[in-house]
């Protein structure tokens, strides 16, 4: 219960202050806020884990009057790896957004910002009501846009306003469908929703928000906004945007479908999403092989990844009657979505070293660069091994509880996704490896303070440790999950 | 009666705003049709929330919160626009400044 | 593991000896010397062998369990062997070019030797194909040593050939031992009769044998290598080692198959074809070397007939023909009319005894070897002694041409009589052993009827001699079916091309298509599309879900 | 006792990895002191369990990671026979790297992969869950690829990316197969091995064909093989542990554990692949064979070979016969210790007299007599001349072919020692035969670079003598099999 509140309340304080308080205080107020929150995730998982998933009607007031709290262990699971990429961005950031570096404008900018994203993902993660979870949504997007264009300069601005477009595009369409769905049930609290009477309108409404959720969370085709802001941003802004904002999206498509109408899931819909998924893997592998800068790849390899989450829909419980566990593409999903988190915020995180070591982020200009940084090329090479899949990455683990439920559904067709997905992976991610170890250097790179050098590597280690002992974690989400995760849609 | 109307009148903006949307090229006309579309949502919010004997008071406050969130999306986005503006002297997005 | 050998260590240290002093020459500053051991090296083998061939050894441990042992015909092959090295060895010592190869042929002419005695030892398959290995491999050496355009093209036929036989032998020894599931020479004998492919076995062996022996048509190393060698070489290559694929085939190939009747052809094609082709030559070393080819196709007969002289005649061949080819060495070295003539008078001695001369060692050996033939066989054994006649008359004309030396050479004398002493034992050796191995009494020899058929066709064969002098012989170079094939020398096969330019056009065409995604990811930029296509995916789904419900 | 066991003997190799990584470049005598001593100790331990495991002791340690994927490191006879083997040619490998390498750039980048390289090797060998194999297949992809590119040229570059190019499908080939399988009979241990009656044939052959083909990329089967001779790009330690001891040796021992442990020799037989699997190691025999005769340069040449070479334990497997069981993993020693012979030498050509082609060996066995004594050894034993090691395992192989019913393989065996001599015996005669080109200065007076050639050499001729003892890797894999492994 408290450690569920101040998870929201925490970041938000934070950013408060350090809107109010002078340039001096800033930082050390936001950084202690950055603590205080991840002690709170932390805490809240602790709970989770120790008695089950925690319901909280905010002021006593029941749904549908009130707004119900609930963290279940995938709410948990996000809300601390959420914390864990907040803190290494904040560490991060310690040193790229100081004001010598960013500008005094940028700098003030993005501590507010970064906490206000925060609370805004963690309302989120625990928020059962539609509405609410729109709000939130609506003040990630906000955040998320200023972020993009909080450098000021023409192309962030252009990338930040795009992506605002489609976002608000998607945010409507999403307000369509919670409209609707009012209208026809009175009620956005999805346990209410998921025990409502149906009628035909739902399609409508599950239809609306389920484009507008895509959009948001950059499905292909709805991805071309993502690369260009996630490339503008500046990298720690960038390491949450791609690592973190789209996951928000993705877990209300996910309560939307497997919770607050499973049983409008039909196998085209569910074909399509998967479809879509797939052709995401695709076409992020692709494009991300033609990039020449490095965040751009990251950020292509970031459509390409979100793909793979879309498997679930098809795959959930496929393997339910054949498996002695269930829910296992389910749950390599979930893990897929943390261990691409955190892999992804390591990838922006380096990225960011670079281009503050030797100012642009072009394939040709960070070779060899592991020679002088040797620490952040080792956190790149580990990051890319999740993104590759390959064990004992949390990568690996995902793709393997996926491919399983394939197999095991005897729909092995999105096997290949996956398979095909990791050698495009392996293929994308080969050049700039190649680069980044090359024997000479290209450029001579800055000093980096290896403070700042060892927040990346953390957070790789972090993504393989999650597939090395990922037997904690499977249980961890297990907690509280929907039936629909098990059976199947 | 009069519900009707409101809804069938949040139905034509949300249409509107949809064609608007789409076929601008201007942002500031982007924007427009956004808030187009949103006010039409939210009448016709009100007008469902309106129906039956007693009248239910979540649509008013998630109406009002919805504003206050479209009024905060509006800001934002017209300050881009005014940044694109001073910046690249166009207030069309890069690859559409061509069309008007 | 308890025990590291069972019986006595005698053959054992009979075959190590050889190879421990094949190891001198390792040190540099011995090596020049090396040569000097050579007559020492199969002194303890020859011992072994006038003891009796006594004990027997098993050394489990030792590759997949050595065991050594001899029976009587081998341990007659033995002591052949050992003499003949011992006098080639002698000879060598005396007149090889000292120097850095003389090294390297010291040890492996050691090595040879070592493999040499132990065909005869061995008592297990695999000791017996390794030291078969050995002797044949390691004998390469030799025909090279002298390492002239001849001597190496020689040795890439003789090397080509050895390694095939080897390659079938072991083929042939697996299929036997697969169904012996033991490695006992005489075991694995005994199961090729009803093993699968024992038949296909066999025939594999015989040809692994036949190529050592000199069997017609796989003798094609023979006439070019024998003559390549240096005359020590040659001796102990005629003399000692073609005897390894005798005793194979005698110890391995089994009585009752159709094969024996195979070898039986073969064998008499190479007995008469062998040396009449000889007559085509005029190196007398070539000639010899056709005389081998013939002289081991008569033995590769006996055995396949069964006979039990096949050791015996073999004993004599061996020592003869070790001994003809010395005195070529010699005829060459000789400087004075004297020395030629004493050389001459010799190598007629011996060749008479090759042929069969009533009296004469080969005469007994012939005589034993007829035991238990059919009529039709003994008589070509009979006839054979005309071509043997013709042929080593041939020899020793050819013998008379070689040039004198213009000046003397030291220690001439020694080795003339090292090599009188060999021609003897070809001479009197059968005598000596006749009673130990031949259950006839010895007046078999005197009787008339004996004689005459030793006699006839050796006169035969000395007439036709004297005919053929007058004509002119047409000349072949040695290596007749080779030269019916066309070149014997071997090229590295297989010479592929390999493309490159596919790969090229390969890349191209990929990055074209790569570009094409780009262009369309530019196009999904595009708001309006991007936004409509999201509104059709929102009414998409609906539609989708509306199914359903 | 029995279940840190395995974990420990991870550790001599993992724990000089970490911490190699992190040494200074310039502090050789650290590293090497941890090398070794990371070696020594690795040999120290299986010296020590070889004697517990002859007794048919195993040990078990078992980490459970999400439900299915179940990490599970065993020690039982055969997975003595590869490690003892990798741990020993390691510690040469070792002590050969150092010599190589003195004070070269980057040699901490190299050891360190090195160590971690060796770590695969052994965790793949421990492996006793298809899953824990796999991880550990991966790891040793990930941990190789760096050494073949350590030059950081272009060609071992291009070389690293060919290896690349077909070592990810491969292992995507063999997850796809284990999950698969998986999918079916719920996670795969070596220790009990899977119930497949339930499932469809004509799935179980694709299955099988998948794992082949995962493995088969690694064991260089044709025509999987094209990344091997490629990968010669790379320093000579490492072409020596690529060929010898790691990446190939995988496959192989892949092969093996996926035969036996897996389908096992009935079922194999029942899907009637036995046979194919012959037939595609047969091909790869003989045209390993081939294309190294073709070959000028001496690391090519001996690359192709080990295409070849390296197939007859694979069909040691296929034959599904005990005596070809015992001399496939006969032949894993075997070809082992004889491959690594060659390429030491080769290295101390390459480097000691700047030889890369086959012309160039012209007269060495006098300017080089001891690497050139050994090189002969080595090329010998691969031809199978008695009575050195590669002869006892093709003996081997030829009595298990006759007795599985399989005597065209006995042609195949034929032909690929007419084919080793035939690539071999030039390059001997060229040694010891041809005069040498004088300009041509060398010296091989490198001790840390001829004895380990020595050491290895003597082995070859030593396990060919001696095969017949209980303790000889001959010895050791009839133990293997005679406990009741393989058919």
């Amino acid at each position: 219960m408290t450690a569920l509140i101040s998870g929201l309340v925490l970041p938000l304080l934070a950013a408060l202050a350090a809107i109010a308080l002078p340039a001096r205080a800033r930082l050390p107020v936001a950084l202690l806020g950055v603590g205080l929150t991840l002690a709170a995730s932390i805490w809240l998982a602790i709970s989770v884990w120790t008695n089950g998933a925690i319901t909280v009607s905010l002021g006593g007031w029941q749904p549908p009057i009130g707004i119900a709290l609930r963290a279940d262990g995938l709410g948990a699971a996000l809300g601390v790896m959420t914390a864990l990429v907040m803190a290494a961005v904040a560490l991060a950031a310690r040193h790229e957004m100081e004001p010598l570096v960013a500008g005094p404008r940028t700098s003030f900018g993005f501590w507010p910002l970064m906490l206000l994203l925060w609370a805004a993902l963690n309302a989120v993660f625990v928020s059962r009501d539609l509405f609410n979870l729109y709000v939130g949504l609506e003040l990630i997007t906000l955040t998320a846009v200023a972020l993009v264009a909080i450098s000021g300069k023409a192309e962030a601005i252009a990338a930040a306003l795009r992506y605002l477009l489609f976002a608000l595009a998607g945010s409507l369409l999403y307000l369509a469908g919670v409209v609707l769905s009012y209208a026809a049930h009175g009620t956005l609290d999805i346990s209410l929703l998921a025990a409502r009477t149906a009628v035909p309108g739902d399609a409508l409404a599950l239809g609306l928000m389920t484009a507008g959720l895509l959009v948001k969370t950059a499905l292909f085709p709805f991805h071309v906004w993502l690369p260009p802001a996630h490339s503008a941003a500046p990298a720690p802004a960038s390491a949450m945007l791609s690592a973190l904002v789209p996951k928000a999206s993705l877990l209300i498509l996910l309560r939307l479908w497997f919770e607050a109408m499973p049983e409008l899931a039909t196998p085209v819909a569910l074909f399509t999403l998967a479809g879509l998924g797939a052709l995401a893997v695709i076409w992020g592998g692709v494009l991300a092989l033609l990039q020449a800068r490095l965040k751009l790849i990251v950020a292509y390899s970031t459509v390409a990844q979100l793909g793979y989450i879309f498997l679930v829909f098809p795959l959930a419980g496929g393997d339910g009657a054949a498996q002695p566990w269930a829910a296992g593409a389910w749950t390599g999903a979930m893990f897929q979505m943390l261990g691409h988190g955190l892999a992804k915020a390591a990838m922006f995180l380096a990225a960011g070293i670079y281009i503050a070591a030797v100012g642009s982020d072009r394939l040709s200009d960070v070779r060899g660069l592991a020679r002088a940084l040797p620490m952040t090329g080792f956190a790149f090479a580990l990051a890319s091994i999740t993104l590759l899949g390959l064990p004992p990455s949390a990568g690996f683990t995902a793709k393997y509880l996926l491919m399983t439920g394939a197999f095991a559904s005897g729909q092995w067709a999105w096997a290949f996704v996956l398979v095909g997905g990791g050698l495009l992976a392996a293929a994308y991610l080969y050049r700039p490896l190649t680069a980044i170890f090359a024997r000479e250097i290209a450029v001579t790179p800055r000093p980096i303070p290896w403070g700042w050098q060892a927040v990346p590597l953390v957070l790789a280690m972090l993504s393989v440790a999650l597939g090395l002992l990922s037997s904690v974690p499977f249980d961890f989400l297990q907690i509280g999950r929907p039936d629909q995760a098990a059976e199947g849609l | 009666m009069s519900l009707t109307v409101f809804a069938m009148t949040g139905a034509t903006l949300v249409g509107l705003g949809v064609y608007g949307l789409l076929a601008r090229v201007h942002m500031l006309r982007r924007i427009m049709a956004f808030n187009l579309i949103g006010s039409g949502l939210f009448l016709f919010f009100g007008a469902a929330g309106a129906r039956g004997a007693a009248l239910d008071p979540i649509p008013q406050a998630l109406i009002i919160t919805g504003i206050v969130v479209a009024l905060a999306a509006s800001a934002l986005a017209v300050g881009l626009v005014v940044a694109l503006a001073r910046s690249s002297g166009t207030a069309c997005l890069p690859d559409e400044a061509g069309d008007t | 593991m308890s025990t590291i050998y069972s019986g006595s260590l005698a053959p054992f240290a009979v075959l190590l000896w050889p190879l421990l002093i094949g190891l001198v020459p390792i040190v540099p500053r011995w090596r020049a010397n090396a040569l000097r051991l050579l007559p020492f090296a199969p002194l303890p083998a020859l011992g072994f062998a006038m003891a009796g061939a006594p004990g027997s050894v098993v050394i489990p441990d030792l590759m997949l369990g050595v065991q050594l042992g001899s029976g009587p015909d081998t341990s007659l092959l033995l002591g052949m062997t050992a003499l003949v090295w011992t006098v080639a060895g002698f000879y060598a010592a005396l007149f090889m070019a000292r120097g850095s190869a003389a090294g390297v042929f010291a040890s492996f002419w050691c090595l040879t030797l070592a493999g040499n005695l132990g065909v005869f030892l061995a008592a297990d398959i695999i000791t017996f194909y390794i030291a078969f290995a050995a002797v044949s491999l390691a004998a390469w050496l030799m025909v090279v040593h002298d390492r002239t355009k001849d001597a190496l093209a020689a040795g890439r036929v003789y090397i080509a050939l050895a390694v095939l036989g080897e390659a079938a032998l072991l083929s042939g020894l697996m299929i036997g031992a697969a169904a012996a599931e033991d490695l006992q020479i005489s075991t694995v004998r005994a199961a090729f009769a009803d093993a699968p492919l024992g038949s296909l076995g066999v025939g594999l062996l015989i040809a692994g044998f036949g190529i050592k022996a000199g069997m017609v048509p796989l003798h094609l190393w023979l006439p070019l290598a024998h003559p390549a060698a240096p005359v020590a070489g040659s001796a102990v290559l005629s003399g000692a080692i073609v005897k390894a694929g005798l005793i194979g085939m005698v110890l391995l190939v089994p009585e009752e198959t159709g094969w024996r009747s195979v070898l039986i052809v073969l064998g008499l094609l190479g007995a008469f074809g062998a040396a009449i082709w000889g007559l085509s030559q005029r190196n007398p070393k070539a000639v010899l070397a056709y005389s081998t080819v013939s002289q081991m196709g008569l033995l590769l007969v006996l055995a396949g007939a069964g006979s039990q002289g096949v050791a015996y005649a073999a004993l004599h061949h061996g020592i003869a023909k070790a001994a003809l080819f010395l005195c070529v060495g010699m005829m060459m070295l000789a400087a004075s009319p004297a020395q030629r003539r004493a050389v001459l008078g010799l190598a007629g001695l011996v060749a008479l005894s090759v042929a069969g001369l009533p009296l004469t060692g080969g005469a007994l050996a012939k005589l034993a070897g007829k035991q238990g033939l059919s009529e039709m066989l003994a008589l070509a054994v009979t006839l054979s002694s005309v071509t043997t006649t013709l042929v080593l008359g041939w020899f020793l004309i050819r013998l008379a041409q070689i040039p004198a030396k213009p000046q003397q050479i030291s220690h001439w004398g020694g080795a003339f009589v090292a090599i009188v002493g060999l021609g003897v034992l070809a001479l009197v050796l059968p005598w000596v052993l006749w009673s130990g191995i031949v259950d006839l009494p010895r007046d078999y020899v005197w009787r008339p009827p004996n004689m005459l058929e030793g006699l006839w066709p050796v006169l035969v064969g000395l007439g036709a001699l004297a005919v053929i002098r007058r004509v002119k012989l047409p000349e072949y170079p040695p290596g007749d079916v080779l030269h019916l094939i066309g070149n014997h020398k071997l090229r590295p096969v297989f010479q592929l091309p390999v493309g490159k330019q596919g790969v090229q056009y390969r890349k191209r065409a990929t990055l074209r298509l790569l570009l094409m995604f780009k262009i369309a990811e530019r196009w999904l930029l595009h708001w309006p599309v991007a936004g409509s296509t999201l509104m059709g995916v929102a009414l998409a789904v609906t539609a989708m879900v509306w199914i359903a419900s | 006792m029995t279940t840190t066991l395995p974990v420990l003997l991870l550790l001599p190799s993992l724990v000089p990895a970490a911490v190699t990584f992190f040494l200074p470049q310039d502090s050789h005598a650290l590293r090497n002191i941890l090398q070794l001593g990371g070696a020594v100790l690795k040999l120290g331990l299986i010296v020590w369990m070889l004697v517990a495991v002859a007794t048919g002791a195993t040990y078990e340690a078992e980490f459970p990671l999400a439900p299915g994927l179940v990490i599970l490191l065993r020690i039982d006879a055969l997975a003595l026979l590869f490690i003892s083997l990798s741990a020993t040619l390691w510690l040469l490998t070792t002590i050969y790297a150092i010599a190589y390498f003195g004070t070269k750039a980057e040699l901490s980048r190299f050891f360190g992969f090195f160590s971690l390289c060796v770590a695969a090797t052994t965790g793949l060998a421990l492996s006793g869950s298809l899953i824990s194999f796999f991880i550990f297949f991966e790891l040793l992809t990930l941990s190789t690829w760096p050494l073949v590119a350590h030059k950081q040229d272009k060609p071992s570059l291009a070389a690293a990316r060919v290896y690349f190019t077909y070592a990810l499908p491969g292992s995507a080939a063999l997850l796809w197969a284990i999950i698969w399988l998986e999918s079916a009979t719920g996670p795969v241990l070596f220790t009990e091995p899977p119930d497949l009656s339930g499932l469809d044939p004509a799935a179980l052959r694709a299955i099988f064909a998948l794992f082949i083909i995962g493995v088969g990329v690694k064991a260089g089967l044709v025509p999987l093989h094209g990344w091997l001779p490629a990968a010669m790009a790379a320093p000579a330690p490492v072409s020596a542990l690529l060929h010898a001891v790691a990446v190939v040796k995988a496959g192989a021992f892949g092969v093996v554990r996926i035969v036996y442990d897996v389908f096992g020799a009935e079922n194999m037989t029942a899907l009637g692949v036995g046979v194919p699997l012959a037939i595609v190691a047969s091909v790869t025999i003989v045209w390993g064979s081939v294309r190294a005769l073709q070959q000028d340069e001496i690391k090519k040449r001996l690359a192709f070979s080990t295409v070849s070479q390296v197939s007859y334990i694979v069909l040691g497997a296929a034959l599904a016969s005990p005596l070809a069981m015992i001399g496939g993993l006969v032949h894993l020693v075997h070809q082992g210790l004889m491959k690594i012979t060659l390429f030491f030498c080769a290295g101390i050509y390459d480097e000691r007299a700047g030889i890369k082609r086959i012309n160039g060996l012209n007269g060495m066995g006098k300017r080089m007599p001891w690497t050139s004594a050994c090189f002969s050894l080595g090329a010998m034993g691969m031809i199978g001349l008695p009575p050195l090691a590669g002869f006892v395992s093709k003996f081997y192989l030829g009595l298990g072919a006759i007795e599985a019913g399989a005597p065209w393989v006995l042609a195949v065996l034929l032909a690929s020692t007419l084919l080793n001599a035939a690539y071999f015996l030039p390059l001997l005669y060229r040694l010891w035969f041809l005069p040498c080109a004088a300009n041509t200065k060398c010296d091989e007076r490198a001790p840390g670079l001829v004895l380990p050639a020595v050491v290895t050499a003597t082995a070859t001729m030593g396990v060919g003598l001696l095969a017949a003892s209980p303790i000889s890797p001959l010895g050791w894999a009839t133990l293997i099999v005679t406990q009741g492994y393989g058919p």
